[in-house]
């Protein structure tokens, strides 16, 4: 207890990370009945963890990296320590996390204004900013993992937020499913390194990795196990469809969690144990190729939908197939800075979204067009940025960022990846600017009738409080459109605050960077300005069909709209396989066979009551018969 | 004769006999008095039961406390009571979840005397087992744990009351026709008439007789335990017995059975569960996977938690299959976390059947609207049952997964997915039980009272405790368990 | 007649009486006219009385007489007349009873039979031919030393059945007042 | 003929015999002789091994005195409760007797 | 002197007898008055018995033998007697005007079993165990408008002199062999003449009078319908006190063959095992409580056989233990039906229906008993179960003990219905509550720590019958 509060650093993590719980918990079970006072107190205390974390990343900027650790329990020869262990990547998350988190909370004091869930939302909401900072300072995997859980029950709460509609409760228990399925492997790839290794600590599992101190038939499947979570958290290929639903949830959710900070988790972690990862190349392989499948569909189904929040969604879970893309390529800094670039803009884009969603009360951005979204103009222009830095723009953020990941790909032998990332960059400048310019030119013009009677009614709902929600939720997005403006200029310095000590450990994370040359920038820039130009021609000109080519494709169209036919595959199986193969013949088991035989033993038993009862007959001498029988039998048995 | 101070254990259990004394004295119209006098015994019961923990010296181990008296000179009976790591956690859960049951029982107003008088005999008998330290004294303890059964279910029990409250007394009185013997075949096997367990356990017994009792033992026990395929009571009682005798069976007496197969079994027939193993394993792996399964179909709310204690209970004797220290130590935890678990699952279930009473699952729904502090109760008890981290169970199903997987590699993967359908299924109930559109008629229900959300409260406060702090019990337990497994 | 002679006379005396005993048992069985069967039992009886008497002990062939013929069966006679069963209706036996009863009694005669014929007779180590243990007096002595109680407890036995027959038939004082 | 086998086996046709009568009979007084019949071969019996084996013949008389003072009491116990059976069924036939069963 | 001193409580039964007798002869019967005679002389020979129950010595030529396993078995048997007289106090199935001879018949018959557990001689065991069962013959009978029952006295007549054809034969088979009466010299010949098959078809056969008595199958017939047909009263004296007499009897007369018989132990336990498993099957379907209890008790003739089985001091004490404790908890039992059906009639189990409100201390008396003879801890019934099954599988019989717990399973469930019967199931007709006066009152209470006690408490009694079956050889 002492040591707490001697140590600057270890008071900073400790209130930093934890204050949020308390938060959480002085809501649920005082506050409830005062939204205000909730939304104050989780503020607080994102705000203490925010400023925190800055002051962390300030003070330990340079220094080595710093480890804390106490022995939660131990049972047998396993230890399992409880610990901080804070290292550039992690501050860096730390930072990210705090600020956006704090950022959103702000927004949602806005948005979430007048719900009847509100403290309970900023529960949630502060239970989440906890879990996520631990698990972002976490010192063992199976720390990690423990918050990597509670950041899963977390999005399971907010994204069922609005339980009473069928659909969110449904979304929320289909995300909690299959992460769950890729936690599993998570686990068992834990047991594994459990059983082989012995050991759980982050640093210590780099080590070894590097160090060769694993036997590889315990590392690859290590490692391939735990990247099962990485595909669960982060939405990749086979357990991709979760992450558009979680869009049942408030925008400010959608935000922060599924697409800033928690779906980066996965990402998150993949760098994490980066070296060991890389120690494995089969795992490497095998994570490069589902980055890749899972970008690439994503896209597709971000081109065809009109729903805002499942473009950002869709394009959230292609960007997280970028960085997986980029980190299994070997491109660990071009990983980090995708995750770190891609939270910022990510985050805008959904606030703005969030914005438009909250004054016209719907989802379609056709609709949100018609109605005028391009009035709201700090947000309209707060998109734009966002998809500019979305897009690859010059520059944007996501330039940088997006050059750096193709970067290493480029430095990969086989050239099909950087096609690949090369198509996908293509197709999100494309339906970003798809999104924009649906905003900004609608099909018809804006109905202006409409918009009067419209604007009228909004008017005084904007007299009334328009000025405090309407800021407490543009702060928070020119905040963001400032740092996607600005981020990308430090590159330079993040990379050093990042590689600088990895980079005698593992030489390939840092050689990759410059693999690329000028003419990579070009194909990376034009790429995107090719989507957008595609994008103008076909909704952003005048005269322009506003269909978007793929529609002369239905069977595509289709195709991509359904998501690929994934969802319907796993609710047929599940459907199939479990609920109407196993569940119901375990049921028929249990209740035919199993219980069928237990009480099939009573009747039984209770039948040969019955038989037996015959043996006392009335007549007397039928009895006598039985009983000297029996007497004569046993007679005989003796004598012989 | 041994006695070290105190008799403390004796007290405990006096807690209970005394209270039922007591209630049997007490005119039966007066039951807000019997009630007083329950929580006032259970929570005499319950701050022993705590202080006993508090003094248990886990850097010493071994057994505690101990009472030793001889009882039947001729046969060798000793009123031997003790505790170690094993039995202190369990000791805690019974006191807990008595003191959790009696509150969460507070309205009750059918027969209220007699439910007190037979839930004390009932866990009179449950602390017996725990702190008895002699075959023969365990053994009938056992037995007057089960009997009581009988008339709770039966009589303040709900749906299918007369057969539900029949099937399990009968099924669970089958296993100790299998025990009994047992135990007895001990007694002449290990030929100095004694019942003292760790007498027994000193004078050891051949390989033969350690298989054969084992397998006796394994079953009998394991009846109570819900091992598949023995499991079908359970949900047939859970669902048939009233609020409180749900928490108590499910919360203490299946962990009886895990008990009895660790305390008896596995301490006087190693070699014999060394050879049985391999069945304990499949039979606890199927049980995981296939409570899960069949909880996924159910529509009643009993049968649901009664399916997921099939599959938890599953855990626990995986665990004690692994035969190491962590799958033990994981066993005992489950034990214990289980236990609060589903007490706190019957509990705030109960609520909401004597509210709206009905616990079918389609005729709720959107509960979380009208009461949501009850349904969040049950929420948190799901998400303990999924294993979410930082809940107790957590602990638990992790060491038993990481000696499973490491002991037998196929089974302890398939119960892994076997979580995953607990995820599904859990989640589902939830869902359909308390999310979705406000059900109107549910809608006059008042929430939790503060008063009677104490006793959930407490429980879900222990499983967060212990999910944090695992340290605590698992100290406690391992001081046990090595010793223990070094024997094998 | 010398010995031998009387050997014979003995011996065909004594297969007279066994073929009466069993003449006399059948007709105590078989008949079913109940009068036929008490008076096979008499018959039976007092040919088993004559056994006693080839076994050795007049006493008991005396007593055998006495109680069977001129107690027992007097008393059976007057139940019979007493519950007129001579009016009964009979209908057939089933065959099946009457099968199961023989096969019961021809079982039971093959095992005790056959426990007659397995086992090794022997005589006791202390037996004396000493005739005056055969006389009355012995069996007096007997019956006032080592059988005393059972002597005053047959007493209580005849009291007892006394008591319950006039009670149980129905015969009691208090019943008719 | 002096032998014991002989009286022996005559005992154990007397008592078949006897068994057969109870078994069969339906008339409760023959069953009452039947019972006689029994009685009367386990005397027998004794006095043969009186005769033949025993140390002492007088024990073996004297249990055939009392069984027979037994057989007597037995006989008016039974006759009247057959007699009291007979005033409330008017039957003597056993068979009628089978209310109580199962 | 002092052999009137051993012989003192046989003859206060005899002084009981004679009282009854004198009784019998007058004009008026007063059966208020029997009554309270009846309770002070058999409670007066309670204890009695128990004053004399230290006492050892032979008597009457060496044909009686007064020893701690005589003594244990009489006061049981006085006390089996006093508790039956105890609840004669509204003999209402028996005619007033007998009730005289009624108590004349149990003081007979007590004091016969009596005789019978100390004798030590065939013929004095072969007159004692006549003496009784005319009793019983005669007892059965009495039962007042019992135009359903009235073959119950003739069928028990009936199998009764057959099994006592049977043990006379056996007896005879015996002497034969041994050449003797006396069982003490019996002890010492059979042992070398068992492997003759006279010898162990003698012994079978002459047991099969006390499995008679026991209703042990096969011999078990007569048990439910007399059970059902006598008066309530009288089949409480016939489950009860005249148990004791066979239990002893049988645990004497197994113990001659001295375990050298292999074919013999295999027969009992056959015997043991279909006893069982018949009473408990049976019993599962019966409605009528003493017809129920009747099968039960067939059970539990084969559960106190387990223990005789043994052939061991530890088997007999058990059996002595088992014997002790079935007495408690069937009189419970019983004395709970004779106070409901207190005008006589057959109980059906549904008439229970309503027993906690109507009575809750004679449902609790009712449910401790039931429990008890299910063998549920903490009882004596528990105890004797435990005791018996100890002693089995000391001497290696696993499977049978199996057998036994897995009956004892079996017969919960009919235990429980009419426990259900009493605490669960709701009346017809509203029913007012059942006068309980003090003596019963207080002898529920008594009934009830017993059962407990006896349970919980074990040690000085398995002592005690330790000792008890020490002296028996």
């Amino acid at each position: 207890m002492g040591a707490l509060f001697h140590d600057p650093i270890l008071l900073a993590i400790v209130l930093g990370t934890n204050l949020p719980f308390l938060s959480m918990a002085v809501i649920l079970l005082f506050t409830r009945s005062n939204p205000k006072l909730s939304s104050q107190i989780s503020v607080g205390a994102i705000l203490v963890s925010a400023v925190s974390a800055i002051y962390l990343l300030a003070k330990l900027h340079c220094a080595s990296p710093l480890q804390y650790q106490t022995l939660w329990f131990s049972s047998d020869k396993l230890l399992i320590a409880f610990g901080y262990y804070l290292d550039p990547l992690s501050l860096l998350m730390l930072t990210i996390v705090g600020v956006i988190a704090c950022l959103v909370q702000i927004y949602s004091l806005g948005y979430m204004a007048g719900d009847p869930g509100y403290s309970r939302y900023y529960a949630f909401q502060s239970l989440f900013a906890w879990a996520m900072l631990n698990m972002v300072i976490a010192g063992s995997m199976l720390q990690l993992f423990i918050y990597w859980e509670m950041v899963g029950l977390a999005s399971y709460f907010l994204i069922g937020f609005y339980y009473e509609k069928w659909s969110a409760s449904q979304a929320g228990k289909k995300a909690f499913v299959m992460n769950r399925v890729g936690d599993v492997g998570f686990f068992l790839g834990l047991i594994w390194l459990v059983i082989g290794f012995g050991n759980l600590g982050i640093p210590e599992l780099n080590h070894a990795a590097a160090t060769q101190g694993l036997p590889q038939h315990v590392l690859t499947v290590a490692a391939l196990l735990i990247f099962c979570g990485v595909i669960g958290k982060s939405a990749q290929f086979p357990l991709l469809t979760w992450l558009p639903d979680a869009m049942e949830g408030p925008t400010p959710v959608s935000a922060l969690l599924h697409s800033a900070t928690m779906v980066a988790a996965g990402v998150y972690m993949f760098s994490r144990i980066f070296p060991f990862f890389s120690a494995s190349p089969d795992a490497m392989a095998v994570a490069l190729a589902i980055g890749t499948i899972t970008m690439l569909l994503s896209g597709t189904m971000a081109m065809v939908t009109y729903d805002l929040k499942q473009v950002w969604a869709y394009s959230t879970v292609s960007q997280l197939g970028m960085m997986v893309m980029a980190l299994a390529a070997g491109g660990y800094f071009a990983g980090v800075f995708h995750l770190t670039t891609h939270a910022g803009f990510k985050a805008l884009l959904f606030l703005c979204s969030g914005i438009f969603i909250h004054e016209f009360h719907t989802n379609d951005m056709r609709i949100i067009g018609k109605k005028g979204g391009r009035r709201l103009k700090i947000p309209m222009a707060c998109i734009a940025v966002g998809a500019l830095a979305l897009s690859g723009v010059f520059p944007f953020s996501g330039f940088f960022s997006k050059e750096a990941i193709l970067g290493v790909l480029a430095a990969q032998p086989n050239k099909i990846w950087l096609a690949a990332a090369l198509l996908g960059a293509v197709m999100t400048a494309y339906y970003s600017f798809r999104l924009i310019f649906h905003l900004l030119f609608p099909k018809d013009g804006i109905e202006e009738k409409q918009h009067e009677e419209h604007g009228h009614s909004s008017h005084g709902h904007e007299e009334d409080h328009h000025g405090y929600i309407f800021w407490a939720m543009a702060i928070p997005v020119m905040i963001l459109a400032g740092v996607s403006l600005v981020l990308g200029f430090v590159e330079h310095p993040i990379e050093h605050f990042l590689i600088g000590h990895i980079v005698e450990a593992h030489p390939v994370a840092h050689g990759a960077e410059h693999g690329g040359g000028e003419w990579l920038m070009i194909m990376g820039v034009s790429a995107g300005l090719l989507g957008i130009a595609v994008a103008w021609f076909e909704f952003g000109r005048k005269g322009a069909s506003r269909k978007g080519f793929l529609s002369y494709f239905p069977a595509v169209w289709k195709l991509f709209d359904r998501r690929w036919f994934l969802d319907i595959f796993y609710r047929k199986s599940l459907d199939t396989f479990v609920y109407g193969g196993l569940t119901s013949l375990f049921t028929k088991n249990d209740r035919r066979v199993i219980d069928g035989g237990i009480d099939g033993i009573c009747f039984f038993t209770e039948g040969s009551g019955r038989l037996f009862s015959f043996l006392q007959s009335g007549m007397l001498q039928y009895n006598l018969l039985m009983m000297v029988l029996a007497a004569g039998v046993a007679v005989l048995y003796l004598l012989f | 004769m041994e006695m070290a101070g105190f008799p403390i254990l004796t007290a405990i259990l006096s807690t209970t006999i005394l209270g039922l004394l007591i209630i049997i004295f007490i005119p039966p119209e007066k039951t807000k008095l019997i009630k007083q006098v329950s929580l006032a015994s259970a929570t005499v019961g319950l701050v022993l039961c705590i202080w006993l923990y508090y003094a248990y010296d886990h850097q010493k181990g071994g057994l505690q406390f101990v009472e030793r008296i001889l009882w039947v000179k001729s046969l060798g009976i000793y009123w031997f009571n003790g505790v170690d790591g094993i039995n202190l956690p369990m000791m805690l859960l019974t006191s807990i979840v008595l003191f959790t049951a009696i509150w969460t029982m507070w309205e009750l107003e059918n027969r209220v005397k007699e439910f007190f008088a037979l839930i004390f005999l009932l866990v009179a008998g449950v602390y017996g087992v725990f702190m008895s330290m002699d075959l023969f004294w365990i053994f009938v303890w056992y037995d007057v744990s089960l009997f009581p059964m009988y008339p709770l279910i039966a009589i303040w029990g709900g749906t299918r009351k007369e057969y539900g409250a029949m099937k399990l007394t009968l099924y669970l009185l089958a296993g100790s026709a299998l025990i009994l013997p047992a135990i007895i075949y001990l007694w002449v096997a290990g030929g100095a008439h004694t019942f003292d367990l760790f007498e027994l356990q000193r004078i050891g017994f051949s390989a033969f007789d350690q298989k054969m009792t084992f397998i006796m033992l394994y079953l009998g026990f394991g009846i109570l335990a819900a091992v598949w395929p023995f499991h079908t009571w359970s949900p047939v009682g859970h669902v048939a017995a009233p609020t409180a005798v749900s928490m108590i069976h499910a919360g203490v007496l299946m962990k009886l059975g895990a008990y009895g197969i660790l305390r008896i079994g596995m301490t006087l027939c190693p070699a014999g569960a060394q050879y049985w193993s391999s069945l304990m394993a499949l039979l606890a792996c199927i049980g995981i996977v296939y409570g899960a399964l069949v909880g996924l179909a159910q529509t009643d709310l009993k049968y649901v938690i009664g399916y997921s204690s099939v599959s938890h209970m599953g855990v626990v004797g995986l665990g004690l299959a692994t035969m190491s220290v962590n799958g033990i130590n994981g066993a005992v935890f489950q034990m214990f976390a289980h236990g609060v678990m589903t007490a706190l699952f019957f509990s705030s279930v109960g609520y909401i059947y004597d509210r709206t009473h009905t616990k079918i699952i389609p005729e709720l729904g959107g509960l979380s609207k009208t009461m949501p502090i009850a349904s969040s109760f049950f929420i948190v008890a799901a998400l303990a049952g999924i294993g979410v981290p930082l809940m107790a169970s957590f602990w638990a199903e992790l060491l038993v997964f990481i000696a499973a997987v490491k002991v037998f590699p196929v089974g302890g993967i398939a119960a892994l997915v076997g979580l995953i359908i607990s995820a599904l299924f859990m989640l589902r109930v939830v869902q359909r039980t308390f999310y979705g559109e406000k059900n109107p008629k549910w809608e006059h229900i008042p929430d939790v009272s503060g008063f009677l959300a104490v006793p959930r409260v407490i429980l879900m406060s222990i499983i967060l405790f212990f999910g944090m702090f695992p340290k605590i019990m698992l100290d406690v337990i391992q001081s046990t368990v090595i010793p223990f497994v070094n024997r094998f | 007649m010398d010995t031998a002679g009387l050997d014979i006379l003995n011996q065909a005396g004594f297969w007279a009486m066994v073929a009466l005993t069993v003449a006399g048992a059948s007709i105590a069985i078989f008949p079913r006219n109940i009068l036929y069967n008490v008076l096979g039992l008499a018959l039976c009886m007092t040919a088993i009385a004559a056994i006693y008497v080839f076994l050795g002990s007049l006493f008991i062939a005396l007593m055998q007489f006495l109680i069977y013929v001129g107690a027992i069966c007097i008393a059976i006679v007057f139940a019979i007349m007493l519950s007129r069963p001579l009016h009964l209706e009979m209908p057939p036996r089933p065959a099946s009873k009457v099968a199961m009863a023989t096969a019961a009694a021809v079982l039971f005669f093959v095992a005790i039979v056959g426990v007659v014929l397995k086992t090794d007779w022997t005589p006791s180590a202390a037996r004396v031919a000493d005739s005056s243990l055969w006389s009355v007096e012995a069996i007096g002595r007997a019956l006032l030393t080592r059988y005393e109680l059972v002597f005053e407890v047959i007493s209580l036995v005849l009291l007892v059945a006394i008591i319950g027959a006039v009670i149980t038939a129905g015969l009691s004082r208090r019943l008719s007042s | 003929m002096n032998s014991l086998s002989t009286y022996l086996i005559i005992s154990a046709l007397l008592f078949s015999m006897g068994l057969m009568g109870i078994l069969q009979r339906r008339n409760l007084i023959g069953m009452l002789i039947s019972v006689e019949l029994l009685l009367n071969a386990a005397n027998l019996n004794f006095m043969a091994f009186n005769r033949f084996l025993a140390p002492d013949p007088v024990i073996g008389q004297i249990i055939a005195l009392f069984v027979m003072g037994l057989a007597a009491a037995e006989a008016a116990i039974g006759l009247s409760i057959i007699l009291a059976l007979y005033r409330k069924m008017h039957s003597i036939n056993i068979e009628r007797a089978q209310r109580l069963k199962g | 002197m002092t052999d009137f001193m051993l012989f003192l409580p046989e003859l206060f039964f005899i002084l009981g007898a004679i009282v009854f007798f004198i009784f019998s002869l007058r004009k008026k019967a007063d059966p208020a008055a029997y009554h309270k005679w009846a309770v002070v002389i058999g409670a007066v020979g309670l204890l009695v018995t128990v004053a004399a129950s230290r006492q050892g010595g032979m008597l009457f030529f060496d044909c009686y033998r007064v020893d701690l396993f005589s003594q244990v078995f009489k006061v049981l048997l006085a006390l089996g007697t006093i508790w039956v007289i105890f609840s004669s106090g509204e003999l209402k199935g028996i005619d007033p005007r007998q009730h005289a001879e009624y108590y004349f018949l149990i003081f007979v018959c007590t004091l016969a079993m009596m005789m019978l557990v100390s004798s030590v001689e065939l013929l004095t065991i072969y007159v004692s165990i006549e003496l009784s069962s005319y009793s019983l013959y005669l007892l059965v009978p009495m039962r007042r408008k019992a135009d359903e029952f009235v073959e119950t006295g003739i069928k028990y007549f009936m199998v009764g002199v057959t099994a006592s054809g049977l043990m006379l034969f056996g007896i005879s088979l015996l002497f034969g062999m041994a050449h003797t009466t006396y069982i003490p010299q019996l002890i010492q010949t059979l042992p070398g003449i068992i492997s003759q098959p006279a010898t162990i078809i003698g012994l079978i056969l002459a047991l099969s009078g006390f499995f008679f008595k026991l209703a042990l199958f096969p011999f078990h017939i007569w048990a439910p319908d007399v059970y059902q047909g006598s008066a309530n009263q009288v089949t409480t004296y016939i489950a009860t006190a005249s148990k004791m007499a066979a239990a002893a009897m049988i645990i004497r007369f197994t113990g001659l063959s001295a375990g050298a018989s292999p074919g013999m132990i295999k027969l009992l336990i056959v015997l043991s095992i279909l006893s069982m498993t018949f009473g408990n099957l049976v019993a599962l379907i019966q409605k009528d409580i003493k017809r129920l209890l009747a099968y039960s008790s067939i059970a539990h003739a084969g559960y106190m056989l387990i223990g005789i089985l043994a052939l061991s001091d530890r088997g007999y004490a058990s059996a002595i233990y088992y014997a002790a404790a079935y007495l408690v908890m069937n009189y419970s039992v019983f004395m709970v039906i004779m106070k409901l059906a207190d005008d006589g009639h057959n109980l059906q189990i549904k008439e229970l229906a309503g027993l906690h409100k109507r009575s809750p201390l004679l449902a609790l008396t009712l449910m401790l008993g039931l429990f008890g003879l299910a063998g549920i801890p903490p009882t004596a019934g528990f105890m004797g179960k435990f005791l018996v099954f100890a002693a089995a599988l000391e001497k290696g019989y696993l499977f049978l003990v199996i057998i036994g717990m897995i009956n004892a399973t079996i017969s919960l469930y009919y235990y429980l219905i009419v426990i259900k019967a009493a605490y669960l199931l709701k009346p017809v007709n509203e029913l007012p509550a059942v006068q309980v006066d003090f003596w019963t009152r207080c002898m529920c209470v008594v009934l009830v720590v017993m059962t407990i006690y006896l349970g919980v408490f074990p040690d000085q009694f398995v002592l005690l019958t330790e000792a008890a079956a020490k002296t028996l050889f």
